[in-house]
C-alpha cells in the first residue's frame, strides 16, 4: 500500500482495542479495513493495488549486482566464488526452471577446484527476485560467522549465484562434496514485500534431491522474520540436522524461541 | 499400441495414451516446457480427433503410468467401479461429451464419478470448450459437511485465508475479523503457517479454535502445515478441525511432498478419531495444481492437466470437505498467461466435480505471470456460472505472506451479488445474526473488538 | 493545460486530457500503433491516478477534439444535459466510479445518462476493473422497441445474421430457418450484403420481410447496407424496418464511411415516414468498433476506447433500436488477442449502456488475431452476466461471407441457460407456439419447408 | 466443414424441400444444421470448426508469390511490375496497416518510369492471405482484357504488391498518373474460405483517399462471385465512374446483371 497515516503496525502495543473497521490496520501488514463501495474496493485501494502491482512486476526483473555483495561478504573475511545456472537470461529462467537448477558447466568446474569434502556450503541466489538478498544476505551471514565457527562448522567459500533456482545448492553442494547446502534465495516478489529471502537448507546435497528432503525459513525481510531470528533459526536446524543425518520432513522446526519484536504470541483475550 | 489422424493431409501418429493426451491439450507453457506438447495446431487438432473417436473403454486397459511402478495408477484402477461406469462404457470421448452436454443431470452424474478415471474425465476436459467445462459442471451437485454445509446449489463460500509473515497472532485476527466483516470463512478458515514447527502450529490453531467458539461461527479452522506436522499437532492434543496437504497425481511428487496414501489415511484416522465435526465428517482438505508433478520431475512424460485429474483420484479417496487447485500459484513456467490460467481454473474444477470432488480453485496469479486482476475477474466469473464449490478470500487481494494475488474478500461479495448466490446457509444464518449480512459496519460488533485488545 | 501524478519517484507529466486519457487506458495494440499508449505500467497507472483524482466537471471544459473541427464535439458539447448532470457533478472521476458501485441503481443511472459525455464514461471505465465493468452495466436498464421489447431484465436477445457471399436468397433463408430453429433472432434478422447495389439491397428486403410475414415472427428484420442504399431503397418503395450504418467517434472516420449527422437523421426521418413499427419507433441500428477512426486515420491523438464512447454519443442522438460494437471484427492492429478483445467488450458494453444505448456485442475474433473461441465463450459468459442486450447469431459461429468467427446460435442458447436468461418476451411466445422452445425438432416446422422449395 | 456425405450447394436444383433440419445443408456452405447435445453443438461439429481454425490461422502467413503470377500474367501479355509496401515482413504488416498503405521508397522511385497519365492502375496484392489471388488474379486479368480494350482504357503494367493493404493502390495510381486504380487483394481468410479475393476501384487515386471515396467488389471466389461475374461487375463500375467522373458511396452499384449459377433470385414461395 503507498504509504498513508495508518502507517501499518506502527505503534502495535501503544493503543487500545480496535473501534472502527479501518483500525485493524494497526495489526497487519495485509490490506484489510479497506472500506467498500458496494461490493468493490474503493478507487483508491483499487489504485493502491495496480501501483504494488506495477512495482512488483518490475520486480521480477531486478538483478543480483554480485559483485557488490561479494565485497560486502569479503569486508567479513568471507571468501566468494560468482556461479551461475544454465538459464542464459532472465525469460529462459522464468521459463525453464529445470536449467535454473543446474550449475552452468563451467562454473561446476571452476567451483570443483574449492571442495571440501564434509565442508558447509552457503548460497546467495537471486531467485525470483534479487533486491532482497542484495539488502539482507551479508546480513544474515553476519550473523551466522561467529555462530558457525564456535559450532565447528567448516564454511566453504560463499556462492553468488545469479539465474538460480532452489536446487541448484544441490548442484553446489555436490561440486564441494559439503555436508549440507544453506540456500539463500529471493523469494518470489509480492505486492507488499519485495525484499523478501527464504532459506532451504539440505543435508548431504546431491542432484536429485527432492522438496521433501530440505526444511525452509521463510518471509525474511524487516516486515517479517528479521535476519537475526532466522540466522538462530538456521543455526538450530543446522544442529538438529547434524544430530538427525537428515533434512526434510523428518525435522521438525521444535525451537522454541519467541521472536522479539513480534506481538505476543497468545491473544490474552482469546485464552480463557 | 498407437493412434494416428489424418489433418490437412499429415497423418499425425501418436505412439501411446499418454502421448495422445498430451498432444491433444490446449497450449500451455509446462507442456511445453515437459517437451510433451503438441508442435503445431493441426498436430492438436489430429490428437483431439483421435481421442474423441476413442472408446472409454481403452482407459481400463491402458495406463498412462505403470500400475507397478505407481501407487496412484494402483489406486485408479483398484478403485474403479464398473457397475457405475456402466452407462458410459459404449461411449467414446466425443460420444462422452455429448452425452454430458444432453442427458446427464446433477443425479446421473454423481452416480457415475466412481465410474470415471480421472484419465477419462481429463481427455473429454481436452475436447471441451470453455463454455462446455462450465455447462458440463455446473449441472454437478456434490455437497460436504463438518461444521456447516458446503457445496448446495446456490450457494458459493469462501476460505479466508488470513496469513502473515511471521504468523503474528494478531495480524492473522485482524484478517479473519476483515473477512467476517466482509462475509467470508464459510469454506474454512485456514492459515498458511509461514513457519512449520510444531509449537507454532499448535499455538494457531488453539488461536483460531478460541476464536471461532468465541463467535460462535459454524465454520471450521485449519492450519496448512504439512501433514506430519498436523499429525504432530493432533498428537499433542491441538484442537485441529481439518488436516490439510498438498498432494499430486503421482507417487513421485508426492514422495516430493513428504507423503504417501499411506500417511494420508494415518493422517485422516487421527481426524476422525478427534469426532469435531458436528454435521458431518469430511475432514480433508486438499491442494493441487497443474506444474508440480513436472516440477518434481515426477510427471513421467504425461501432460500436467492429466496429472491434475490424477491428483483428484487421490483427493477423493479420502472423501475431503475441501479440495482446490491452487492454478495460477506455482508460476508461469506451467500456466504462462491469463488465457492459460482462466481455461486450466475451468478444466481443474470440470475434472474435480465430475469425479466427486468439491471443489473450490484458488483464482490467483504471481507476479511473474502475464495476468492481471482482469483476468482473476474473468476467471471468477466463469467459475461462479459453472457452480465452484468456494473460493479464496485474502484481504485486498494481496496475500503478504505468500506473495501473490488471489481473490479478495470484496471479490467474494461480487460475485455472490452479480451471480445471486449465498454462502453456506448455517454461516448465512450466521451473518444475519451478527448484522453484517448487507453491509460492513464501520463500528466492529462489540464482540469482536476484544480480541485484538 | 495539464496534469502530473508522480509513482515510484518519476514525475509523469500529461499535456492536455485527450493524453491524460490515452496513457490512462489499459495495454492494448491499436493505442501502440497510434503512438499515444503509455510507456510502462508506472506511467499507466499515474495517468489512472491523475485521471481518478480530476473532477468530472472538467470535461465539459477541455474537448477532446476541438469544437470548431469536429461536428461529433459540437454534438457531445450541445447535447449535454446539466440538470440530469447535476447528481455527480461534484464528483471526480475516482469519485464516479465508487458512486457507480455503491449508490446507483437503474433508475438513477437512466435518469443520468444524458448528463453524461462520452469522455466521462470512457474514462471512468479506464479506472474499472472487468468486473467493475461488469457490476455497474448489470445495473443499467435500456429498453428499446420495433416490433417487439428489448432489454428487459432477464432478457438475452439474438441478431441472426444469415450472411451469405453472393447474397443468394435460399442461402441466406436457410440460414434464418436454422437460427429460427436454435432461438435466435429476436433482436433482428439481419443481412450484410456482399454486394451493395440498390436492385439486390431491395431483393433482399422484400425476401426477408416476406419470411417474416409468412411465419408471423415478432421481430425486425435489416439489410446492413450502406445508409445511402438504404435511403435509395426507401426512394424505391423496398419494405425497410430498420436503417443501419457503421458510424465512429469523429467527423472525419464518419466521412470515410460516406456519412455525417445530416445524412443520418435524413435516414431516420425517412424510416420514421414509413411507420413499420408496431410497438415502438426505434428504427435505427449502428455498428462500431475501437479502431475504425485511427484506421481511417481521423484519430486526432485520442485513444480508441475513448473514441468508441463518442461513437455512441452519435448513436444515441438518434434513439437507436440496436447499437453493438463489432469489437473482435476489426483486426489485431487494434485489438491483439483474447485478452484485449474480453476488456474492450466489456469496456464498450458498460459506455454505451451508461450512455443509454441498447448495447450488444458482436463477440468475435478473425484469423489473423490471437484468439480463439475459449476467448469468446469468456467474454459471452461475462457479457450475459452484464446484462448484455443482445449477442450475433451466426450458423457454427462461421460467417462465411465476412470471413470471421462470431458467436453462434448454440453459443446463444448456451448463454440463455446458464445465466436463466429469456430471449424477448413476444418472441419467446412465438418459439413457445411454434413448439421450438425446448428442443430443436429433427423434422422442420410444416410451415418453413416450402419456404425453400 | 470437412467433407461429408451433404456436399454443400451439391444439386441445389433437383432435390425437394427441405423436410429435416439438416437438409438445410443443401442450401449454404454456412454451418447450418449441425444438430444439438444440450445447448451445444456436437463434438464432430465442434472439432471440425477447430480443424478449419488451425488451417485459416496458417492462411494468414501464405506469401504471395510473385514471380509465378507475373509469368502467368505475362502468357497473355501483360507487363507486370513487382513491388512491396513499406511493411518489412508479415508480423509488421499485421500489426501496422498503416506501413502496409505505402509503397516502399525504392518501388516508389522504380515505378515512376511507368508513369502514363489517364492511365488505368490494376494492383494484385496478397493483402491478409495470398491464396485466392494467386489462383484467381490471371483469371480476373484474362477477363477483363478484351472488354478493357474494346473500351479504350490504357492499361499501365499490372503491378504485383506484397504485404499490401488495399490503399496501396492510392500510391501506385499517384506515381502512375492513373486515372482509376482497381486493387484485387485477398480478403482476410475465414474458416470456410482461404480463396477469397476483393477488387477494390477508386477513381482519381492519391494518397488521402478515404474508403468512402472507393467500391468493392468482396467475395471473389469459386464459392462465391466467379471471377467472371466480378470481371463483368468491374467494368461496370468502371465505365459508370469514368460517366461520374467519381467512385465511391456517390456511385451505385446499379448494374442488373443476374448472376449465373447462383439460385434465382427469388423465392417463389415467398413472393405472393
Ligand atoms: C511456490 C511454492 C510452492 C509450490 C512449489 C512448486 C514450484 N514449482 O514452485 C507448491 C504449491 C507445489 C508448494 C508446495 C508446498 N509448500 Co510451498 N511455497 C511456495 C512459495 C509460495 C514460493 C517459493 C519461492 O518463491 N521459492 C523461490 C524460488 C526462486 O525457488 P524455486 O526453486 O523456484 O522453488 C522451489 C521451492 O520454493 C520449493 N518449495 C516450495 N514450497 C516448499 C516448502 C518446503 C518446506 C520446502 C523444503 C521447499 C518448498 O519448491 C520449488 C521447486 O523446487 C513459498 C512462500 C514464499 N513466500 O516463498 C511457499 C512455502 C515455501 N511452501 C510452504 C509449504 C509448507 C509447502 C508444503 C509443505 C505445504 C504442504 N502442507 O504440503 C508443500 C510441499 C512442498 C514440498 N515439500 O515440496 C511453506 C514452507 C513453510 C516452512 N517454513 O517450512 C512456504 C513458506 C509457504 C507457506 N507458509 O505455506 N509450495
Ligand atoms: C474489415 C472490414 C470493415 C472494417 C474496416 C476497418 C479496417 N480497418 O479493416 C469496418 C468494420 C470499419 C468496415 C466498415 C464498412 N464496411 Co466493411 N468490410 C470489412 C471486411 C470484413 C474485410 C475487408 C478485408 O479483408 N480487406 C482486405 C484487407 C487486406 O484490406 P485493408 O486495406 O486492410 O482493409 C480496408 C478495406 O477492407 C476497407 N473497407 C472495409 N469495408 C469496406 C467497404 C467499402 C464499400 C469500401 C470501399 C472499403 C471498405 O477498409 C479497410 C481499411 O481501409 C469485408 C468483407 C470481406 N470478406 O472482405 C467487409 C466489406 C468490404 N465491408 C462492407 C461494407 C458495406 C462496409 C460499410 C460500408 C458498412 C456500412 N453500411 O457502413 C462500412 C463502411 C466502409 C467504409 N466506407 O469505410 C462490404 C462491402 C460491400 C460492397 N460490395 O460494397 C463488405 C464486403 C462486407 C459486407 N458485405 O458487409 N468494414
Amino acid at each position: 500500500m503507498s504509504g498513508g497515516a495508518d502507517e501499518p503496525g506502527s505503534g502495535r502495543a501503544e493503543v487500545g482495542p480496535p473501534l472502527l473497521w479501518r483500525d485493524l490496520r494497526r495489526f497487519t501488514t495485509a490490506r484489510v479495513g479497506l472500506g467498500r463501495v458496494g461490493h468493490a474496493q474503493p478507487t483508491s485501494a483499487h489504485l493502491d493495488f495496480q501501483e504494488a502491482h506495477a512495482r512488483a512486476r518490475d520486480a521480477v526483473w531486478s538483478a543480483l549486482d554480485s559483485t557488490a555483495l561479494a565485497s560486502s561478504l569479503e569486508a567479513f573475511g568471507v571468501a566468494t566464488r560468482q556461479v551461475a545456472s544454465e538459464a542464459a537470461d532472465r525469460r529462459t529462467y522464468l521459463l525453464r526452471p529445470d536449467l535454473g537448477r543446474r550449475l552452468a558447466a563451467a562454473d561446476r568446474e571452476v567451483l570443483a577446484a574449492d571442495s571440501r569434502p564434509g565442508c558447509l556450503a552457503l548460497v546467495v541466489a537471486d531467485g525470483l527476485c534479487a533486491s532482497g538478498v542484495q539488502t539482507q544476505a551479508a546480513e544474515l551471514v553476519a550473523h551466522l560467522l561467529p555462530a558457525l565457527g564456535a559450532s565447528g562448522w567448516d564454511l566453504a567459500p560463499v556462492v553468488l549465484a545469479s539465474q538460480a533456482r532452489v536446487a541448484l545448492g544441490d548442484d553446489v553442494g555436490e561440486v564441494l562434496g559439503a555436508v549440507a547446502v544453506a540456500v539463500m534465495i529471493g523469494e518470489r516478489p509480492g505486492l507488499s514485500a519485495i525484499d523478501s529471502v527464504g532459506i532451504y537448507l539440505t543435508w548431504a546435497p546431491h542432484r536429485g534431491r527432492t522438496d521433501a528432503e530440505r526444511n525452509c525459513i521463510s518471509n525474511i525481510r524487516p516486515a517479517g522474520l528479521r535476519p537475526a531470528d532466522a540466522a538462530r533459526k538456521l543455526l538450530w536446524l543446522l544442529a538438529a540436522a547434524r544430530r538427525l543425518g537428515a533434512t526434510g520432513v523428518a525435522l521438525k522446526d521444535d525451537e522454541s524461541v519467541a521472536l522479539e519484536g513480534t506481538a505476543s504470541p497468545t491473544i490474552d483475550a482469546m485464552q480463557r | 499400441m498407437g493412434f494416428a489422424h489424418t489433418v490437412g493431409g499429415t497423418r499425425y501418429v501418436f505412439d501411446d495414451l499418454r502421448t495422445l493426451l498430451a498432444r491433444a491439450t490446449p497450449a500451455r507453457s509446462g507442456d511445453l516446457l515437459a517437451g510433451v506438447a503438441a508442435a503445431s495446431s493441426a498436430e492438436r487438432v489430429a490428437a483431439q480427433r483421435a481421442l474423441a473417436d476413442l472408446p472409454l473403454g481403452h482407459f481400463l486397459d491402458e495406463s498412462v503410468i505403470p500400475y507397478e511402478a505407481d501407487e496412484v495408477t494402483r489406486l485408479i484402477v483398484d478403485s474403479h467401479d464398473p457397475r457405475a461406469f456402466a452407462p458410459v462404457r459404449h461411449l467414446t470421448v466425443g460420444g462422452f461429451r455429448d452425452w454430458l452436454l444432453a442427458d446427464a443431470d446433477g443425479a446421473v452424474l454423481s452416480a457415475l464419478a466412481p465410474g470415471l478415471t480421472p484419465e477419462m474425465v481429463a481427455a473429454v476436459s481436452k475436447i471441451c470448450r470453455v463454455q462446455d467445462l462450465v455447462a458440463i459442471a455446473a449441472k454437478c451437485r456434490v455437497v460436504t459437511r463438518f461444521r456447516n454445509t458446503l457445496g448446495l446449489p446456490g450457494t458459493l463460500s469462501i476460505r479466508l485465508q488470513p496469513n502473515d509473515p511471521v504468523d503474528d497472532p494478531k495480524g492473522v485476527a485482524a484478517q479473519i475479523l476483515d473477512g467476517l466483516l466482509l462475509g467470508a470463512g464459510d469454506a474454512v478458515i485456514g492459515v498458511n503457517p509461514a513457519t512449520d514447527s510444531p509449537d507454532n502450529i499448535c499455538r494457531l490453531l488453539t488461536m483460531l479454535d478460541a476464536l471461532r467458539e468465541r463467535f460462535a461461527i459454524p465454520t471450521q479452522s485449519c492450519v496448512l502445515a504439512h501433514v506430519t506436522t498436523t499429525l504432530l499437532a493432533i498428537e499433542r492434543g491441538a484442537p485441529v478441525d481439518i488436516v490439510f496437504q498438498s498432494i499430486g497425481g503421482t507417487e513421485g511428487v508426492n514422495r516430493s511432498f513428504g507423503v504417501s496414501l499411506d500417511l494420508l489415511r494415518e493422517a485422516r484416522e487421527a481426524a476422525l478419531g478427534l469426532r469435531r465435526g458436528t454435521l458431518g465428517d469430511n475432514v480433508m482438505y486438499f491442494e493441487t495444481g497443474q506444474g508440480s508433478a513436472l516440477s518434481a520431475e515426477a510427471h513421467h512424460g504425461c501432460d500436467q492437466q492429466t496429472l491434475e485429474a490424477r491428483a483428484y483420484a487421490v483427493a477423493r479417496a479420502f472423501a475431503p470437505l475441501l479440495v482446490n487447485s491452487v492454478v495460477g500459484f506455482i508460476g508461469p513456467e506451467y500456466l504462462f498467461d491469463g488465457k492459460q490460467i482462466l481455461r486450466a481454473g475451468l478444466e481443474d474444477h470440470f475434472c474435480g466435480k465430475l469425479l466427486g470432488l468439491p471443489m473450490g480453485v484458488d483464482v490467483c496469479y504471481t507476479n511473474h505471470a502475464e495476468a492481471d486482476q482482469d483476468d482473476m475477474d474473468a476467471l471468477l466469473t466463469l467459475l461462479g456460472v459453472a457452480g465452484v464449490t468456494y473460493v479464496m478470500g485474502v484481504p485486498g487481494a494481496d496475500d503478504v505472506m505468500l506473495a501473490y494475488q488471489s481473490t479478495s474478500f470484496h471479490d467474494g461479495l461480487y460475485a455472490r451479488a452479480v451471480l445471486g448466490k449465498r454462502p453456506a446457509p448455517e454461516f448465512a444464518a450466521w451473518l444475519d445474526a451478527m448484522g453484517i449480512a448487507r453491509r460492513t459496519p464501520e463500528q466492529l460488533p462489540a464482540v469482536m473488538a476484544p480480541v485484538l485488545a
